[in-house]
């Protein structure tokens, strides 16, 4: 995401970061969903990724349709504007804001539902357009909110909490994503902070579009056996095939990897993102791989995960439609309008 | 008896042939002499290779409305002939190609005919079969301006400028032109008693379509994001506001763009976006047709509920449906007005003229940021997709755009507790914040669940009711914001009430109604709601006509309850045909009754 | 003094903690012990964690309203108990977990205190968290029983019944009951003066909501295919459809089925796939509620103008938006009646029971095949979503589905020149065929644009307002095959009309009216549009209320329209709160307006 | 597609055909399209290959959404049935129609607008349904009826015909009905009749959801230079990979051609399809294959056409829902009633 201030190097043991807010400045209200839902342990790793990178709060904009996931923008951020819009339209939302003003940093969350179903359109035309922003879905393989029923990314066989298995083959947002030709894609694990901050870091500071497909466990409707988006059943078949690490700019550390196994990249604000492959056949960089490598994982019934594709340097929406560098929100009456004398011109022209 | 400067014309064509840039030629030229024309443009759903006519109103005295029939009829497509012909008045003129000869049943007596062997004249200059095909109707144009004593240098000077640039295609449009008045003049008796000549009735006024002067009324009212999706008749209004930004707005130094204009993936999605930009304080808006206001339907009640400003042009054509997308009508007002499921309603403007488009258009941006709520100003294709003679498009430099009421961070800072749903002055506004305003003051959840004043999501039911009840507070400081209707006082007992492009007939029809014995007070509705000189208007007179282009009477339906009208007071004129309506049918149906109620001929 | 079988119970519990289903319980063995019995269940828009509430009115007499104040308040949950202590009539009783102690702020002295130390109770008994947390709810059920002197073995025979299979579910519930009930036998003063007994009040009926009902109503109704959107409040219409259809409607030899269920992507291709099957000859139908409905918008004008039948159920939540998902409105009937663009009408039916429910989802099939077009079948969350005494569901084996005009091979054989929208039986209605019927007869061509009587595209003005004409035509038809109002005579001068859910407080507003000396005449409005009955009763009354659950009184604006009502004689009362009208409300309101137009006591 | 008599071995030459229909009977009214638009040649390839194979034309029911393209269901198959819907949705009343009546063959037609646009969540959607239907694309990268936008298929840098270029990436729907699981997916060109034909009638006779994505170009607004979907562009970039050719089943026409070039489909009918693989690389039973393919062809601004991808034998939706063989809109009474005895039971189960 682009116009933040650069952070510098973090120290976690200190009480304030580097902007001087704590912890709890990136927090908001207390969650209403269920005790152990995996949507909240994502709000709580938005909430330290934005702490930690010393990104001030009240610069985001949190964008989502509806849905339990949906409704997770109340519980982080608190100091920041929200838009709970309706289902699966968060992106053309998402779309109107970001055009009108280009200079905040944009988070919308949204649900397997919301996103693979009802907004399946909007979810692939937002891509299309570029737009700067983290799109967050927690994927749960159900519609929690509505009480259990299968979700359009839910696997073929598995089974409901009733016992009643699934019948269609999933749909793979992250494929889509690749296909699509998003510029960031990664899928993570709510279960797996150590992983999911990181690629929330990398992705706020992406300059485009950037993905993230979480698997966020319904410990209400879908966390039983024969669930394959259960805690324990995601936890087995998991493989990760990139590690990514963020770097802050002046951050000394050098992390050293096997030659040939690691890879930076550059962010545009100068941090920088090291990406470990853990894979030997995968490549981060290669769009059309990475599909092919996810799709089959899919067949075989692998969850891959990881910043599984990033491309720096893309033009985000506002560079393909040229807009001013200023927010247009911020234009004011003489930059907008042409005046009296233009429209006496302008009248001739149908004369 | 020779008429000038007061006929209709109608053009037969097959559409795609390139005949509506030469009509539109001929009907500028008349508007260049200083006649005001209007224009209408019947054309198919199709792109290429069926009916379209053109049809062309020349009126000194300003009867801009559609006549059941025509007064010159160009009868240039063989598969329409029989009613063209038909739709001729008696002693009206027949121009048609005499290169093949027309069946003798198809004729009437009472006609003038003019045979033009335009295939003939072609031939031996044009060789390309396309040039051929076009110059056809320059042909033609070059016939009329001899028939009906155009000033000839007119038009020539118009085929230049048109062309500037491509100077190649200038030489055979006016050799065109010439073969047609050449041979006008030398076989024809020219001029015929339709004649034109030079005036100064047009005055400053100027030829423009609706679409185009909503866009320039878009830029003008500081829209910066639009958000679309193809559809006819809408399709104009998106389009050239992208081409006079393209021109207008663009930082000089940059040469980048002070606006944005996004094709979306469909209606949701343009509204969905217009709505985001609202929401974060820029102007957006979107066109479109019925089909895409039945798909906004859920964004609607989104953006009333969660009080979000939007402008949405509804350039209406006949529905259900699909129904004929390529004809006019006034049948998405209760559509519109009560969008989305749950009580909701949302305001209307209604245009009559290309340039109450500009100016309710640029009135629109300011209402729906005063009332934070979706503004729909309802056009439709008669007055969307046809050029009219209309007032110049007026600007006054000391008018400041009316944003609203919304805080900045030095306001904040003086606000002891936000809270966004309060209703601080009194006429159920609240103050709202703009994302990214301040550090830690003005936040909020904007959603389209209920909410109490501080917009924490609840759903205990006094704060549901009392929010609600706010919403109804608005709506009537909404009545004050609004334009009013424009009244014309005759001091008669009886009166006729009418809105949008129904007012374009209206003074045709006055003068048929006089000329019968009757005088009628006038009321044009501009807006839904209403102040109460609707009501006013209906308790001040004996019976009250409406007149609508909707099979349901849905203004009527409108008033009835928003105002409590007497239901039984209004006599419902409705045409739902398609054309725009015509000043004949409504003097025939007003006459029709006020003969059944036997009602006396005034004065 | 002992009141017997007449009282409301509340039961504040936190959701997600399985207190429904032990309340459930409870309700279910006041009605197997033969008294009346309503529910209403009143939860948040969350899964867990969240207060929650579930009223059990116990009424011989019949009175299934809500009121405003409850006789027995089980108090649960400590997040609510201020407002749930408020909430007790005076002289009610207050059952309380007393292990740990209340605030005595929070006390009122006109209320019967009755501590019950459940934490303490279940402590020892379970060890599971989980077991405690559910088995807190049987106990209070325990409790109950023994202060309201209910038949203990009823409840036990319900939970053998309802845990046959898992029996080892059965011994640690009754274990709950006996503790709930030994303490209070023990401890508490019991019976209180409360109390219930067996009666045979209840006679044939049966305890079921309106969803499951209508559910039934679609399979008896022929309904074979459902293609649905989940949303609440009508998932449950889907959900049981699929459960009760997978026994009923099996084909033994194969095991296969005679139904099929789509959990379509969202609410636009639940309605199309609707319209595909109705096109195609099959019963379909969908079930959703308000921002389904604002969705499905589009589809619903292509099924009018290209009359399609197609039955939607819409269970109606508080809008507008999102709004209160969980709280119940009648807010739907503009949006319904006009939806989509252009002059459209639909038809909308108005369950008031489950019984009506099931009654009508079947009629709605004949009723959409016969008229060729969408049927809207209005509930809402407070019918569809709580289990209700009411009459048990007939069928008449003798019925038979009436499948409309639809022509056969061997009919189309008979036909010269088959014209689907030649409406050749003047009652606005054209014959149809379905795809795959004949070699080369009766093929034609459905579309949502406007086409002539033999189904050929065209925008000739003529046969479109034929079309249109017709359609009206067919809107007067159907005035004939609704359901008729139910009119209650008192031989009053004043009325009242109500309609769905406005229904169930009704008889007992009536017995207070009657109290302070007033008798009306009631009329239940069961359709829209609607027969004659309701203009005759206007004017049959010198003053009529209509009381609605929406804020714009939605139902009188339809009326007024539709048959030119004067609108002066009709009052609204207005609830749009979201929980489901009251006794007290209504006749609070009644009697206020009475009291403003000075009307005497009646008799 | 199902249900249809076994077409024998057929003779171009004679008058009628095996069901003794002539081609006329599979004609329909008058095309109102414009002179030279590609979507005529479809429609003609669609009267060929049906009266080809002898279907009877009554026995289909013919669905599209509205454009250019979703009109020509007028054009074809004069005797069928055929509804003209709304805007991209024609997938769902397809859905609805064959859901009615598992016996009839379902064409559906659309444009790029219709089903890339508006209609892309239905087209998703109805592919993972699997259901049993032919879809066409009539894909001309413009708004053909709205006069010349561009649609979400056309390429970026493709120029309009007033000059503009298109700044966005296009969406390839063949890549993903790939992605999607779409049993049967073919592209071609309008222009192609040799390529057409074939395809279109492996299309009739494929069980399940076969999917057409026919470049069809706008000779109105999409076919000057500079736009990649016009004739010229299209017939000097395209690369046919696979070529099927339709065997009846009781043909003795032998075939050779190069080992291991060449594969036999069986259709469920008996009939055969031949596919011969004009690309070495190319494989298409490999669906993960073909996608890379596709997608590496795309971005090199090649047109890959062919039948990309084929299998046979899988569960389309009535399968997959467990549906009685007859068709559900021919149940009667009897059949769907339970009766006044079951309902005395049901009561019961409410007391
Ligand atoms: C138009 C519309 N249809 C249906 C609903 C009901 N609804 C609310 S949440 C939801 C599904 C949410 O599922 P998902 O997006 O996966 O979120 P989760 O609750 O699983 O996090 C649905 C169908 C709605 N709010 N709006
Ligand atoms: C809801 C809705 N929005 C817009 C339109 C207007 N419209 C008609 S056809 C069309 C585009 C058609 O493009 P495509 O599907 O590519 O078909 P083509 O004409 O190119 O064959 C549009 C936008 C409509 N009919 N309905
Ligand atoms: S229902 Fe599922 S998704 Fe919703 S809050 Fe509970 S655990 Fe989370
Ligand atoms: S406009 Fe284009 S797509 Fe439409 S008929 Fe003409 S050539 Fe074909
Ligand atoms: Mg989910
Ligand atoms: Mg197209």
């Amino acid at each position: 995401m682009t116009f933040v201030p650069k952070p510098r190097v973090h120290h976690p043991l200190l009480d304030v970061n580097e902007i001087g807010l704590k912890r709890r400045d990136y927090e908001a209200a207390v969650s209403t969903l269920c005790a152990g839902c995996g949507h909240d342990s994502v709000s709580a790793a938005i909430i330290q990724a934005c702490s930690e990178l010393s990104l001030p709060p009240h610069r985001f904009a949190k964008l989502s349709g509806i849905g339990c996931s949906s409704k997770t923008p109340s519980y982080f951020l608190g100091n920041s504007h929200g838009f709970n819009s309706v289902h699966g339209r968060m992106p053309s939302v998402a779309t109107g804001a970001n055009l009108a003003n280009r200079d905040l940093i944009y988070v919308g969350v949204s649900g397997d539902g919301d996103s693979a179903s009802i907004g399946l359109g909007q979810f692939v035309h937002v891509i299309r357009r570029q737009l700067n922003m983290v799109y967050i879905v927690d994927n749960n393989g159900t519609y929690g909110l509505t009480k259990g029923q299968f979700s359009a990314t839910n696997d073929r066989g598995s089974v409901s909490k009733k016992g009643v298995p699934n019948l269609y083959a999933p749909i793979d947002l992250v494929s889509m994503a690749l296909q699509l030709g998003a510029s960031f894609v990664a899928r993570s694990f709510s279960g797996d902070k150590q992983q999911l901050v990181p690629l929330l870091k990398a992705a706020f500071l992406h300059k485009g579009f950037a993905f993230l497909d979480i698997i966020s466990p319904c410990v209400m409707f879908n966390n039983h056996t024969g669930s394959t988006k259960s805690y324990d059943y995601v936890r087995d078949h998991l493989e990760e095939v990139v590690r990514s690490n963020y770097i802050a700019p002046r951050d000394e550390i050098e992390i050293h990897y096997e030659p040939g196994t690691s890879k930076k990249v550059q962010l545009h604000d100068g941090s920088q993102l090291n990406l470990t492959k853990l894979s030997e056949s995968y490549d981060p960089s290669d769009r059309i791989g990475a599909m092919s490598y996810v799709q089959q994982a899919l067949a075989d019934g692998v969850v891959v995960t990881g910043l599984l594709y990033v491309e720096e340097d893309i033009n985000e929406c506002h560079d393909i439609l040229q807009t001013i560098r200023q927010p247009l929100n911020q234009l004011t009456e003489d930059a907008l309008c042409p005046g009296a004398d233009k429209l006496k011109k302008i009248n001739n022209m149908f004369r | 008896m020779t008429v000038f400067n007061e006929f209709t014309i109608r053009f037969a064509n097959v559409n795609g042939s390139g005949s509506a840039s030469a009509n539109t030629m001929f009907a500028k030229a008349l508007f260049r002499m200083g006649i005001p024309v209007s224009i209408r443009n019947i054309f198919p759903s199709n792109i290429q290779g069926l009916p379209t006519w053109f049809e062309v109103r020349a009126t000194e005295r300003e009867f801009f409305g559609r006549r059941e029939h025509v007064d010159i009829m160009v009868a240039m497509n063989a598969e329409t002939y029989e009613q063209d012909v038909a739709s001729l008045a008696s002693g009206g003129y027949l121009l048609y190609d005499s290169t093949r000869s027309i069946p003798s049943e198809l004729q009437r007596d009472d006609l003038e005919l003019i045979g033009v062997p335009i295939m003939r004249l072609i031939h031996p200059e044009f060789t390309d079969p396309k040039q051929r095909q076009l110059f056809k109707n320059i042909v033609y144009v070059g016939v009329l301006s001899a028939l009906l004593n155009m000033e000839f240098d007119v038009l020539t000077n118009m085929v230049s400028a048109q062309y500037r640039g491509k100077d190649k295609l200038i030489q055979p449009n006016i050799k065109a032109l010439n073969l047609g008045r050449q041979f006008a003049e030398t076989y024809l008796s020219c001029p015929i008693d339709i004649q034109v000549r030079r005036t100064d009735a047009v005055g400053d006024r100027i030829l423009i379509d609706g679409n185009q002067a909503t866009a320039l009324g878009c830029i003008y009212g500081g829209a910066t994001i639009c958000a679309w999706y193809p559809i006819t008749p809408s399709t104009s209004v998106a389009e050239s506001f992208e081409r006079h930004a393209s021109r207008l707005r663009i930082e000089p130094e940059t040469e980048l763009k002070k606006y944005v204009v996004i094709q979306a993936e469909d209606e949701l999605a343009a509204l969905g976006t217009v709505i985001g930009a609202g929401w974060n304080g820029a102007r957006a808006f979107t066109a479109t047709s019925g089909p895409g206001i039945s798909l906004m339907n859920e964004f609607l009640g989104l953006a009333y509920f969660a009080e979000i400003p939007a402008v949405i042009f509804d350039v209406q054509r006949a529905g259900p449906s699909t129904g004929m997308p390529t004809r006019t009508q006034q049948s998405d007002l209760l559509s519109v007005a009560f969008a989305s499921h749950g009580d909701t309603k949302h305001p209307m403007l209604f245009p009559s003229t290309p340039t109450e488009c500009f100016d309710f258009a640029a009135l629109a941006f300011d209402l729906a940021e005063e009332i934070q709520s979706p503004v729909v100003v309802m056009s439709d294709l008669e007055l969307g997709m046809n050029e009219l003679t209309t007032d110049e498009l007026k600007w006054n430099d000391a008018r400041t755009y009316r944003r609203g009421k919304v805080l900045n961070a030095e306001q904040l800072e003086g606000i002891e507790k936000f809270g966004r749903y309060l209703d601080k002055d009194g006429d159920g506004i609240g103050y709202r914040t703009l994302p990214g305003t301040h550090r830690d003051k003005g936040a909020f959840f904007t959603r389209g669940s209920s909410r109490d004043e501080f917009a924490v999501y609840t759903e205990d039911p006094g704060a549901y009711t009392r929010n609600m009840d706010r919403l109804l507070k608005k709506w009537e400081t909404l009545r004050s914001l609004i334009p009013e209707p424009v009244f014309q006082n005759n001091d008669s007992n009886y009166g006729i009430m009418y809105y949008g492009t129904t007012a374009t007939p209206m003074n045709e029809v006055l003068s048929i109604l006089k000329d019968e014995g009757f005088e009628f007070d006038t009321l044009r509705i501009r807006s839904f709601p209403t102040g109460n000189e609707v009501l006013e208007f209906i308790n001040c007179h004996d019976l009250v006509f409406l007149v609508e282009q909707n099979r349901d009477a849905q203004m009527k339906m409108l008033l009835v309850n928003d105002l409590n009208i007497p239901v039984e007071k209004i006599y419902s004129i409705l045409y739902y045909g398609g054309m725009s309506i015509s000043v004949d049918f409504i003097a025939d149906r007003i006459l029709r009754i006020l003969n059944e109620l036997k009602v006396e001929v005034h004065s």
